[in-house]
């Protein structure tokens, strides 16, 4: 295999985070390293995509520090979180639905784009080359995942299975460091579960981004992730490799149960 | 877009096709085309019913008895709903109909009328605004094209201002006098006139606005309770007459120390408010009643020969019909004017017309002949003076019919005039326009 | 003192006013999601009704139960021909449908009655009540004070209808989501008929009220425009919100156009009166930046 | 003409993102203009000039000031006559007030007048959403128009507060007669919808569309939701506060305050919604459609009735007019809620298809 | 084997332009689970919304064909008439009511019923027996809820119409596996104890066919496969692309190759 699974790069510590006095998460610690796959598990309402959430500053938690290149701060802002090389897809795929498959990941490019509205709307020289540029590493990402056919179709006419992939691709295309990924395969067949499994792979592999996964299909999780982080009730209950979790009995009775 | 141009030329194609099958195809006899922007619908369109019908019945009824020497009235109505666009879009849409022949053109509409001053003047059709519109077209030098006929804002807020003084024995120093306005075009042009009469007469003059449509005055009311008035002077239009006298009567203000405007001063203000009308006074350029011979007159041919224009015939000499009528008779002796000057029994040309309408002489002896003694007052108008009487007179609300307080007052025209000038002058500036000599054309 | 008093009290009485307008926004936004820009044309029909049936002899309470006859029959009609064509469009698109609604209606309703200004008599006079005028020297208007009651009482019974009934918990149940409501058999047709049916009663207190107060004309319409900071305010989807909100506009918007004025025309010179036009709207936008979804509105709940 | 594209192989990214890239709309685009700029002027008489064909174009341009603020940016706003009178205002008072100074670069300051209100009033949006926020632009509506009633100085101290625009004038060429004027505003809004189509088809309209879409997302993806919002509200408002000048100086010729109601507000929301929503030819189509429809019903109805010997008088027409207003908008909503350039779109994919459905 | 519910050659077309289902047949017998298995945009959806007339909202509608419940033709009727003739929707997603509360969104569910206040009652204890962790959170409103109890209120709701068939729309979507099982437990449970038929649609061919007694799968908006699920489960197409599974057992996400095999079906 060719990646290095490297040092912690973000480490978040004793995160505790409350909704109007209903906790979502309680003292979590987690960190991830370069490179990894690194999964949360945990039933429904466990605080996974809060998780997601804190990671990339849309939630901002009220206790424990986040450290990240370095540096110890109290919470992320989106922007800083984008611009620093997070991407994320969500879990009711949030693609913007009016715009074509190109649209949406051209979105992704956006925070490379230098030019200002005024050269946009004149269209001139710099205008022009830096779409095209832009143009040709989307379409690098469109060939990556195989939706050529599709990339001038309205997302929102795009059957489920493909959404998730336009939205991984929107993701791709801002060529992250760091990628968050919300239930991929939620709602797909198994077919489809490993066309993606292999996508994520593939990026990880290739490009070497490290990713970080909220996902129900233990088949999936147990097989493509590094370590695996078990919530329940917004509280930690498991850490560690896939095998290791597996066997833990709280995480088998909070969330597994006996049938796997 | 190809296509959608093509649908949109198609329909514009059929548009034109109805519109040409709209107009009876030209008649060999002489005709006197009167466009007419009014309205019917909309937060005002109660009010346009009675006025148009009034115009139109009288227009009918010189047909009837055989049109302007001989000269038969043809018009079109337009509906505008009071709205600046629309009577610009009326306005071009008929122009060429107008071209030839045109009536004066009334829009009873302020904004429309400002609209329409430039173009007409373009177009050479003449404008007509009885008591309403650009005031400073008084001045005739800079407006050649435009008539405030009969009285302005201001020349009747003079007026308000002189009967109230007659009332209080010469005098009103040391009054205090509530200016009740709705907030727009309308109301704001009586403010200089009744600001120099304030300083002329040393009253108090407190100024309250409405904001539009002054179908909620609780503050404004409080506020003249507060105050306490002598007398409030109001410039309403529409829902704001009626609400200001119901709202005066709940905060217990006296309806017989309130004057409105001539548009605030008819049925469609007071029947509705019931009782709280009674004693409301208002100004007025023409009275109201079934007992002008005119008006009888119009009742009798017109009606008996079912070619009135109202559907509801108990407007018929209401203040507002009255008005229409008058307004058309003015309309008629401006073209009976120029066909003096220009060939009796001929159809008048724009600038003929206007002639006409610069050079009325309306007596008191023809007011007679065509039987509208008393129904407005007395009209000359001249380069000078595109307005040609500033009378009104004051009626009084007794709970079922107005009643005419005083004879025709004239406003304070040393005082006045000038205003129009001074806003004229700075109009022809901003414009670019040379006014005409008036005195020099007087000499001709 | 005292005056401060007379306005605030006025303002109170006229915010209710704006309330019953306010309120048939609510009852069909709340049942349908729709926010109904036609509820000021529906008011204006609503009296139009009534002065018309009254014209052609009936009495005044043939004429009200005659009105709401024609309020169902209208709100029938339009979720028969509109809104149960647009099932799940936008709400954007809905709010555009009650526009053009509106602008049938102001065809429609002096189409069929004729619109010339009348009075409407319910046996109401608006006069100071005078023991309070003698006593404080406040004018309170016993009209205003009815007026006050009856929509008081208006508010309480939709309040327990929408709370406690069958009928009330579908309507919150389509307005959350109408494709759901749809899928458990809940017939939109006939709750929005409903809806609007209730809408339009309001419609017919209000226009009864609103035009004895001020004539029946087509500026009646215009209410629309006072009711909608009472909405914001209130939040869309509440009832008491909408009193509330109303008691709040009211009060403040008289309190402004009497006291902010003179401060104005001290600064810049010149006459500030009429800021009632903007002055709840401004008003209700700075209120919002501060609590988005009104006072009583329902927080949006959505997870990402 | 045949509506195929099969034949048509784009072999760079650069083809590909032309306007049009389609070689049918090329040529179609090419003869409307060529029709607009020459044809029209040789064969309309003043009355299509005046009356129909200046404030088309005119409340075109309204309407894609409105459509990318609300179509693209998705911040729904009830407010726009207040930014055209910002617009006709501003632009009014640059004239009289500065000796010489170029009509268009009036225009262009009255642009950029109503983008700066224009920012300010979008500032809520950062917290309001929706309805909310339509009901919070109305208060821009209500106050930029209460501000040019009560500060004299706005209207040259005007009595009655009606301002009256001095007459057009480029380089000496006096644009007096109507023909000249529409070909004056024919030039602005092409240029201007040319440099819209642009925008909304670069990474400027598309971080727009991202906000509309789903703001949490674009923010995620590191779009900085003020800015683009603010960034809508000021493009937006520029469009209004141009088309507001143009009103004023190449249209009426006098306007008051109370010309921009609410009314006009939603006469333009009316042009987009049945334009198209998020569509830059649906502005235009919307706008053809909102002011030709009442014009064609005036005119027809009572032609009709007199066909039919209905006893129609004035007022039952004028109501009649208002209903079929009201249903056709309705109507409209109903049967595509996505409006005539959705309509227009359908057919085009209709005719690719053509003959064989599906 | 009677039709109790059967579709007949049907063809759905969305906006007057786009097919999405190209003649789709299918047969619930009474009292039985029926699976309809497929692909992300096979048409799984679309069927169960032509059945329940819900299509039409979207701006959807059968163009051929028919659609049969107990002999009658059903795919006229309005939602609320299927609903009170006994057959329910339970939508992909949930959807419950956000802002009412758990028991509001159960009480609404009986709105097609005129039962006395008692009878609702026992309505209402007889969903909460089957799901007593709604009883739990009856007084939050459904929208804190979470993905499970959402899942259960919506099935919850729909029970409260005294249904005979409920068109399930993938219940195990975006749920953790326990919960999945324990709504197909329940599932399992109302068909044996109330008799209740289901037509369900799911993702999760597993779980699904494990406790259906009857799989049609569908692809481009066509029936390819039918068959009972002990059948489907051992077709050696299902198992590589529906379950995962080689003759080896079952295999790696991280072992797929970047080909695959053509399915059989696919002529």
């Amino acid at each position: 295999m060719a990646r290095q699974i490297g040092d912690v790069i973000l480490d978040l510590r004793n995160i505790s985070l409350s909704f109007g006095g209903v906790k979502a998460l309680t003292d979590i610690s987690f960190d991830v390293r370069e490179h990894e796959i690194r999964a949360i598990i945990g039933p429904n309402g466990a605080g996974k995509s809060s998780m997601l959430n804190v990671i990339n500053g849309v939630y901002h938690p009220q206790q424990g520090e986040i450290i990240f290149q370095g540096a110890h701060r109290k919470d992320m802002n989106t922007h800083e979180a984008a611009a620093a090389g997070f991407a994320r897809t969500f879990q009711n795929i949030a693609l913007f639905k009016g715009m074509s498959v190109l649209d949406n990941l051209m979105t992704g490019r956006n925070l490379k784009m230098r030019c200002n509205f005024l050269q946009h709307a004149l269209w001139w020289g710099a205008a022009k080359r830096e779409e095209l540029a832009h143009r040709r590493k989307v379409e690098e990402v469109i060939d990556f995942l195989e939706i050529e056919h599709i990339r001038k179709t309205p997302v929102g006419r795009l059957p489920y299975g493909l959404q998730k992939r336009v939205e991984l691709g929107r993701a791709l295309a801002a060529e992250p460091s760091m990628l968050l990924l919300d239930e991929p395969m939620a709602g797909m067949n198994v077919e489809e579960k490993q066309d993606m499994c292999r996508f994520i792979l593939d990026v990880n592999d290739q490009f070497g981004t490290t990713i970080v996964l909220i996902e129900h299909d233990m088949g999936v999780v147990m097989d493509i992730s590094d370590r695996v982080v078990v919530l329940d009730y917004g509280k930690k209950i498991g850490d560690g490799v896939p095998d290791e979790v597996k066997n833990n009995p709280e995480v088998i009775a909070a969330y597994l149960g006996t049938q796997h | 877009m190809i296509k959608q141009f093509k649908q949109l030329a198609i329909a514009s194609s059929v548009a034109a096709a109805c519109l040409g099958a709209a107009i009876p195809a030209a008649q060999a006899a002489e005709e006197q085309f009167f466009m007419l922007p009014s309205y019917r619908v909309g937060p005002y369109g109660a009010n346009g019913q009675s006025f148009y019908g009034g115009f139109i019945d009288y227009l009918s009824y010189v047909n009837q008895k055989g049109g302007i020497d001989g000269v038969q009235i043809t018009w079109e109505e337009c509906e505008t709903e009071y709205n600046n666009a629309k009577g610009v879009e009326c306005y071009e849409r008929m122009k060429s109909k107008a071209q030839k022949a045109p009536g004066p053109i009334h829009t009873m509409s302020t904004g429309i009328s400002y609209a329409l001053v430039d173009k007409a003047a373009a177009d050479k059709l003449p404008l007509a605004m009885m008591g309403y519109g650009l005031t400073s077209a008084v001045d005739g030098s800079v407006f050649p094209w435009a008539f405030p006929l009969v009285t302005t804002y201001q020349m009747q807020a003079s007026a308000i201002i002189k009967f109230l003084k007659d009332k209080n024995a010469g005098s009103l120093a040391g009054k205090k006098i509530v200016y009740l306005y709705h907030d727009s075009a309308y109301g704001k042009e009586p403010i200089l006139a009744l600001e120099a009469e304030s300083r002329l007469n040393k009253f108090d003059l407190v100024q309250i606005p409405v904001a539009h449509p002054g179908n909620e005055q609780g503050a404004q009311w409080q506020r003249i309770r507060q105050e306490k008035p002598d007398y409030v002077i109001m410039w309403g239009w529409g829902v704001m007459n009626m609400t200001a006298i119901k709202t005066a009567q709940k905060m217990g203000f006296p309806r017989d120390r309130m004057i409105g405007s001539w548009w605030a001063g008819s049925e469609e203000d007071t029947v509705p408010a019931g009782d709280a009308a009674k004693g409301y006074m208002s100004a007025t350029w023409n009275v109201a009643g079934k007992d002008v011979p005119l008006i009888a007159d119009i009742e009798k041919t017109v009606y008996g020969a079912g070619k009135g224009n109202l559907k509801d015939t108990s407007k018929l000499g209401t203040i507002l019909y009255n008005r229409g009528v008058s307004a058309a008779v003015l309309s008629v002796e401006a073209i009976r004017a120029a066909q003096a000057k220009h060939g009796k029994g001929k159809a008048m040309n724009g600038e003929q017309v206007r002639w006409g309408l610069e050079n009325l002489n309306i007596t008191e002896a023809r007011l007679k002949q065509i039987g509208a003694t008393g129904l407005l007052p007395d009209v000359k108008t001249s380069c000078d003076n595109h307005e040609g009487s500033g009378k009104v007179k004051l009626q009084q609300w007794d709970g079922a019919k107005w009643v005419v307080l005083t004879d025709w007052i004239e406003g304070n025209k040393q005082l006045i005039h000038p205003l129009f000038q001074a806003d004229a002058a700075k109009f022809a500036k901003e414009k670019g326009i040379t006014p005409r000599n008036c005195a020099a054309e007087a000499k001709k | 003192m005292q005056f401060f008093f007379e306005v605030l009290i006025g303002g109170l009485l006229s915010g209710v006013m704006y309330s019953l307008v306010a309120l048939g926004f609510v009852l069909i936004f709340k049942a349908s999601g729709v926010f109904n820009f036609a509820q000021g044309a529906m008011v204006y029909f609503a009296a139009l009704s009534v002065v018309g049936c009254m014209e052609k002899g009936a009495p005044l309470w043939l004429a009200l139960i005659l009105a709401f006859g024609i309020m169902t029959l209208l709100g029938i009609a339009t979720e028969k021909f509109v809104l149960r064509k647009m099932v799940n469009q936008p709400p954007i698109a809905l709010f555009m449908a009650t526009i053009g609604l509106s602008f049938f209606i102001d065809g429609f309703a002096p189409l069929l009655w004729g619109n010339e200004v009348r009075p409407l008599d319910i046996g109401l006079v608006d006069e100071p009540i005078p023991w309070i005028l003698d006593s404080y020297n406040i004018v309170v208007s016993k009209f205003d004070l009815v007026a006050a009651g009856l929509a008081l009482a208006l508010v309480a019974l939709l309040a327990l209808f929408f709370q406690y009934t069958r009928v009330g918990r579908a309507l919150r149940a389509v307005a959350d989501d109408h494709q759901a409501a749809l899928s458990i058999g809940i017939p939109l047709q006939h709750i929005w008929a409903l809806v609007w049916a209730v809408a339009g009663f309001v419609a017919l207190v209000a226009g009864m009220l609103w035009g004895s107060r001020n004539g029946v004309q087509f500026a009646l319409t215009f209410t629309a425009l006072k009711a909608l900071p009472v909405l914001i305010l209130g939040g869309f989807t509440s009832v008491p919100g909408a009193i509330v909100g109303g008691l709040i506009i009211g009060a403040s918007e008289k309190l402004a156009e009497i006291y902010i004025p003179p401060v104005l025309a001290g600064w810049f010179g010149g006459n500030f009166g009429g800021i009632e036009g903007w002055f709840p709207y401004v008003m209700a936008l700075l209120f919002l930046l501060v609590r988005p979804e009104g006072l009583f509105g329902e927080k949006h709940i959505d997870r990402v | 003409m045949i509506y195929r594209e099969t034949g048509q192989f784009k072999t760079s990214y650069a083809a590909d993102q032309q306007i049009f890239p389609i070689r049918q709309d090329r040529v179609g685009i090419g003869i409307l203009l060529a029709v607009a700029f020459l044809v029209v002027p040789a064969v309309a008489g003043n009355y299509w000039f005046n009356a129909i064909l200046i404030p088309f174009l005119i409340f075109s341009l309204a309407a894609l000031g409105l459509n990318i603020l609300t179509g693209y940016a998705g911040q729904l706003s009830l407010g726009s006559a207040a930014f055209m009178a910002v617009g006709a205002y501003a632009a009014y008072n640059f004239q009289v007030r500065v000796e010489g100074m170029p009509v268009l670069l009036s225009f262009v300051l009255a642009g950029l007048t109503a983008a700066g209100v224009g920012i300010l009033f979008g500032l809520p949006s950062l917290r309001i959403k929706g309805f909310y926020l339509a009901v919070a632009t109305l208060a821009a509506q209500f106050f930029i128009v209460w501000c040019l009633t009560k500060f004299p100085y706005l209207s040259n101290n005007s009595s009655s507060g009606v301002i009256s625009v001095p007459g057009v004038e480029i380089l000496g060429f006096k644009f007096d007669t109507p023909a000249s004027r529409y070909l004056l505003v024919l030039s602005i809004v092409v240029a201007l919808a040319l440099l819209a189509k642009n925008m909304v088809r670069s990474s400027t309209g598309r971080a727009w569309m991202a906000v509309r879409d789903m703001d949490v997302a674009a923010e995620v993806i590191g779009i900085r939701l003020m800015r683009t919002k603010l960034l809508a509200f000021a493009v937006s408002s520029f469009y209004c506060g141009v088309a507001g000048a143009l009103y004023a100086f190449c249209y009426l010729g006098s306007v008051e305050p109370d010309g921009f109601s609410l009314d006009l507000s939603f006469k333009i929301l009316f042009m987009i919604i049945v334009g198209g929503v998020g569509s830059i030819m649906g502005s235009f189509l919307g706008a053809a459609f909102i002011l030709l429809l009442p014009i064609f019903l005036d005119i027809s109805l009572p032609a009709l009735a007199g066909l039919l010997g209905l006893p129609f008088d004035g007022a039952t027409v004028s109501h009649i007019q208002l209903m079929v207003f009201g249903a056709l908008i309705m109507f409209f909503l109903i049967v595509e809620p996505h409006g005539l350039a959705r309509l227009w779109q359908i057919g085009k994919e209709k005719l690719r298809l053509w003959p064989f459905p599906h | 084997m009677s039709a109790y519910l059967s579709v007949n050659n049907i063809e759905v077309i969305y906006d007057h332009v786009i097919l999405v289902l190209k003649g789709v047949s299918l047969e619930v017998p009474q009292g039985k689970i029926v699976a309809l298995l497929g692909a992300n945009g096979a048409g799984k959806t679309t069927t169960l919304k032509a059945i329940s007339n819900l299509l039409r909202a979207e701006r959807g509608e059968v163009t051929k064909g028919d659609i049969q419940f107990r002999d009658a033709r059903i795919d006229q009727l309005t939602p609320n008439d299927l609903v009170k003739g006994g057959v329910i929707q339970v939508m992909e997603g949930r959807h419950c009511f956000a802002h009412l509360t758990i028991e509001e969104n159960l009480l609404t569910g009986a709105y097609t019923r005129a039962i006395s206040r008692a009878e609702l009652k026992r309505s209402l204890d007889k969903v909460y027996e089957f799901f007593p962790r709604l009883k739990q959170r009856r007084a939050s409103q459904a929208g804190y809820t979470s993905g499970g109890e959402q899942q259960m209120c919506a099935i919850g709701r729909a029970l409260m119409a005294g249904p005979e068939m409920i068109l399930l729309d993938e219940p195990s979507m975006g749920l953790a596996p326990q919960i999945v099982e324990e709504i197909f437990e329940i599932v399992r449970d109302l068909n044996q104890r109330e008799k209740v038929s289901f037509l369900l649609a799911e993702q999760n061919t597993m779980v699904a066919l494990r406790y259906a007694d009857f799989g049609y799968i569908l692809e481009n908006g066509r029936v390819v496969m039918e068959g009972d699920a002990a059948d489907l489960r051992n077709n050696e197409d299902v198992k590589e692309f529906y379950l995962g599974l080689s003759s080896q057992g079952r295999k790696s996400f991280r072992e797929v190759k970047h080909y695959r095999r053509r399915k059989r079906w696919l002529a």
